[in-house]
């Protein structure tokens, strides 16, 4: 019993870190496809973590096949929204930040902050700005 | 201390109601008047929950063992409320589409100055 | 220290929903608007949660933060995306919302404060309500069953006003033309994930619709699930498709026959000389009638709000869009 | 440990927000507000179980099909718009 109550301790702690540090990397990366990593890759792992450590404290009942359930909403639904969002951006003309000129010279920083700003100006109507 | 947090959901229900209506003065454009309608009417749903609320009850379904259930009337009240509020949006939102039909604009102003340009009715009257 | 995290999270919920609506009068792009307000309903929802009230945060995260997202979406398709900055009367705006907020905050002083179990408002009629289900109703959530019973006329004239937004947007918008509209690109992932989740979405609504004596839930709630599900459809398989499914001529009717089914129910108990919507006629046992006349009245509004909600979607989305120069 | 998990739970709703109001393009937005619903999901969850809220996992659910079906909309809509879009 003790044991389980560490190991949904320890599943909370994990799961709290990781998304909260999938929100920081969607926060501060530079670019859309960055983010995009940031935020589902954390996520999706994160809530399994969280939720797993909910169902190890609440025991054996009704709310554990739901909650089952839904790790399974998540699981699929997380990742399938991600690679839709990815596809609808690369379609509408999002480019990378650091955008590569050949596979074998990498850009100078200075080439990168351009193609970046050159992407902002594009989108109109938006009020925000860059993240330094 | 106590009266000040006791109050504090009513003073931010005010400023979000206040800030909905702000919307629907400053902005001319229909969709974001209607936006703000909404902001608005979703604070009054905050506020009727926020009265129902008793320190400690529970949400009002039976369980044994609990004898404190928070007020279930301003639930049945809103719950209804939030789905006319949808139905009264939709409605709202195909007359702004039809507008956007018959004038090529939502923007409020514009549909001012072309209503005041050729208006049929206007011309008629002061010609007899 | 249970009621301290309520009221944390009480507050920071409060704080966000003032972020997110400053930030949507900022914001010109009306598509964003439309989708911060979105998250709007999802704290908010959140934050009925956190007061205790559980149906209304499932009424609002399933209407607010669903439907009216994607009504407004769709709306959007049909006008124009950006909010013109220079016709903006902030100077007219300021003053009147200011003195307004005052005198409303004036007023708000003389509240007692929330929470307090000595409050008016929960001396009269509540203690009735929650009295009487338990010895006339017999049925868990209160809610449904002053919803449906107690306060049944006030929730067949909800009923009715849905069906009549219905109408009006039928008459405003009518069906609109499938066959030239421009279908989703064929996304195999898309195509695959979507199924089984339909499946799941029109289960747990049919879950939603019966639980709802019971737990949260209950018509209003399960018909929008119900209608998301085909409206899931409709967006990843294309419009004509969807129509295939559900014929767009058969929901004025479906909405009507919800609308029937309350109406009917109410004057079966005059039949036997009860008053409209006593629930006590259907049956011998009154426990017995007010347990099947619940149930027939959230089966008449759950059909009537899901096929008014379809109804309302296919209007929007069936309509061409017109192009201004 | 469950009080730790909420505190860190706000803070990243709180982050999710601000990147929902910076943009600066359409699709971080879109990216903000669905990982704010995934966060929801979570938040409910996790609170409902600390603080006991009733049935509190069927909300979870539905949250999260909605969210679902609200993200795919606005995919949707975005791209049958963009063409035209861009005039204001």
């Amino acid at each position: 019993m003790i044991i389980i109550g560490w190991l949904s301790d320890v599943c909370l702690l994990l799961g709290g870190f990781l998304v909260l540090t999938g929100a920081v990397g969607l926060l501060r990366l530079p670019d859309f496809f960055t983010r995009l990593h940031a935020a589902s890759v954390t996520e999706t792992l994160g809530a399994v973590l969280l939720i797993i450590g909910i169902m190890l404290d609440t025991g054996l009942m009704l709310d554990t096949a739901k909650l089952i359930l839904l790790i399974c909403v998540m699981f699929i639904a997380n990742p399938t929204i991600t690679h839709g969002l990815c596809r609808a951006a690369a379609h509408g003309g999002i480019k990378p930040a650091m955008e590569t000129k050949s596979p074998m010279q990498n850009s100078t920083p200075s080439d990168s902050k351009n193609i970046y700003e050159n992407q902002i100006q594009t989108e109109t109507g938006v009020s925000g700005k860059a993240p330094k | 201390m106590n009266e000040i947090l006791g109050h504090f959901n009513y003073g931010i229900v005010i400023l979000l109601m206040m800030m909905g209506l702000y919307i629907v003065i400053a902005s001319s454009n229909l969709i974001k008047k209607l936006i703000g309608i909404s902001v608005f009417q979703v604070s009054v749903f905050i506020l009727y929950i926020t009265f129902g609320k008793i320190t400690g009850g529970n949400p009002p379904i039976i369980v044994d063992n609990v004898d404190v259930y928070s007020n279930p009337l301003p639930h049945v009240l809103i719950l209804t409320a939030i789905v006319v509020g949808v139905a009264t949006t939709s409605v709202g939102l195909a007359l702004i589409v039809r507008i956007r039909e018959a004038y090529g604009s939502t923007d409020e102003d514009d549909i001012n100055d072309i209503d005041k340009n050729d208006n049929f009715y206007l011309k008629n009257r002061s010609t007899t | 220290m249970i009621a301290n995290l309520e009221l944390v999270i009480d507050i920071c919920l409060l704080a966000f929903l003032i972020m997110i609506v400053f930030a949507s009068i900022k914001i010109t792009d009306l598509f964003a608007v439309t989708m911060l307000f979105g998250i709007f309903s999802f704290v908010s929802a959140l934050l009925f949660l956190d007061l205790d009230a559980v149906d209304v945060a499932f009424t609002e995260a399933a209407v607010g933060a669903g439907f009216t997202t994607v009504l407004m979406l769709s709306a959007l398709r049909l006008t124009t995306r950006f909010e013109n900055v220079k016709h903006r009367h902030s100077l007219l705006g300021l003053p009147i919302v200011i003195l307004t907020g005052a005198a409303l905050l004036y007023g708000v002083a003389d509240f007692p404060n929330m929470g307090d179990a000595n409050a008016p408002i929960h001396h009269h009629l509540a203690p009735d309500f929650i009295r009487l289900t338990q010895q006339k109703i017999d049925i868990p959530n209160i809610v449904t069953a002053v919803l449906a019973s107690f306060r049944g006329y006030d929730t067949f004239g909800e009923t009715v006003v849905i069906f009549s937004a219905g109408a009006a947007v039928l008459m405003l918008l009518g069906m609109g033309h499938v066959e030239r509209k421009q279908e989703p690109e064929k996304n195999l992932i898309l195509w695959v994930v979507v199924k089984p989740m339909i499946a799941l979405i029109l289960i747990f609504g049919l879950y939603v619709q019966f639980h709802g004596d019971f737990g949260a839930g209950g018509g209003f709630q399960a018909g929008v699930i119900f209608a998301s599900g085909f409206i899931l459809y409709s967006l990843v398989f294309g419009e004509t498709y969807a129509r295939k499914v559900i014929p767009a001529t058969i929901l004025p009717r479906l909405s009507a026959l919800g609308v029937l089914i309350y109406g009917v129910t109410g004057l079966m108990s005059l039949i036997s000389n009860k008053p409209f919507l006593d629930y006590n006629a259907l049956s011998s046992n009154p426990v017995g009638g007010q347990h099947l006349g619940i149930l027939l009245v959230e089966a008449g509004v759950g059909l009537a709000v899901f096929s008014t909600i379809l109804l309302i979607y296919y209007s929007f989305s069936g309509r061409e869009v017109i192009h201004y120069e | 440990m469950i009080a730790a998990a909420i505190v860190a739970l706000l803070i990243t709703l709180a982050l999710t927000l601000i990147r929902a109001f910076m943009g600066p393009s359409i699709y971080d937005r879109i990216l903000a507000v669905n990982s704010f619903g995934t966060k929801t999901v979570l938040f409910i969850v996790v609170g409902g179980h600390a603080l006991g809220w009733f049935s509190y996992v069927d909300i979870a659910l539905m949250y999260a099909l909605v969210n679902f079906i609200g993200t795919l909309a606005v995919m949707r809509f975005f791209e049958q718009y963009s063409p035209h879009g861009e005039r204001s």
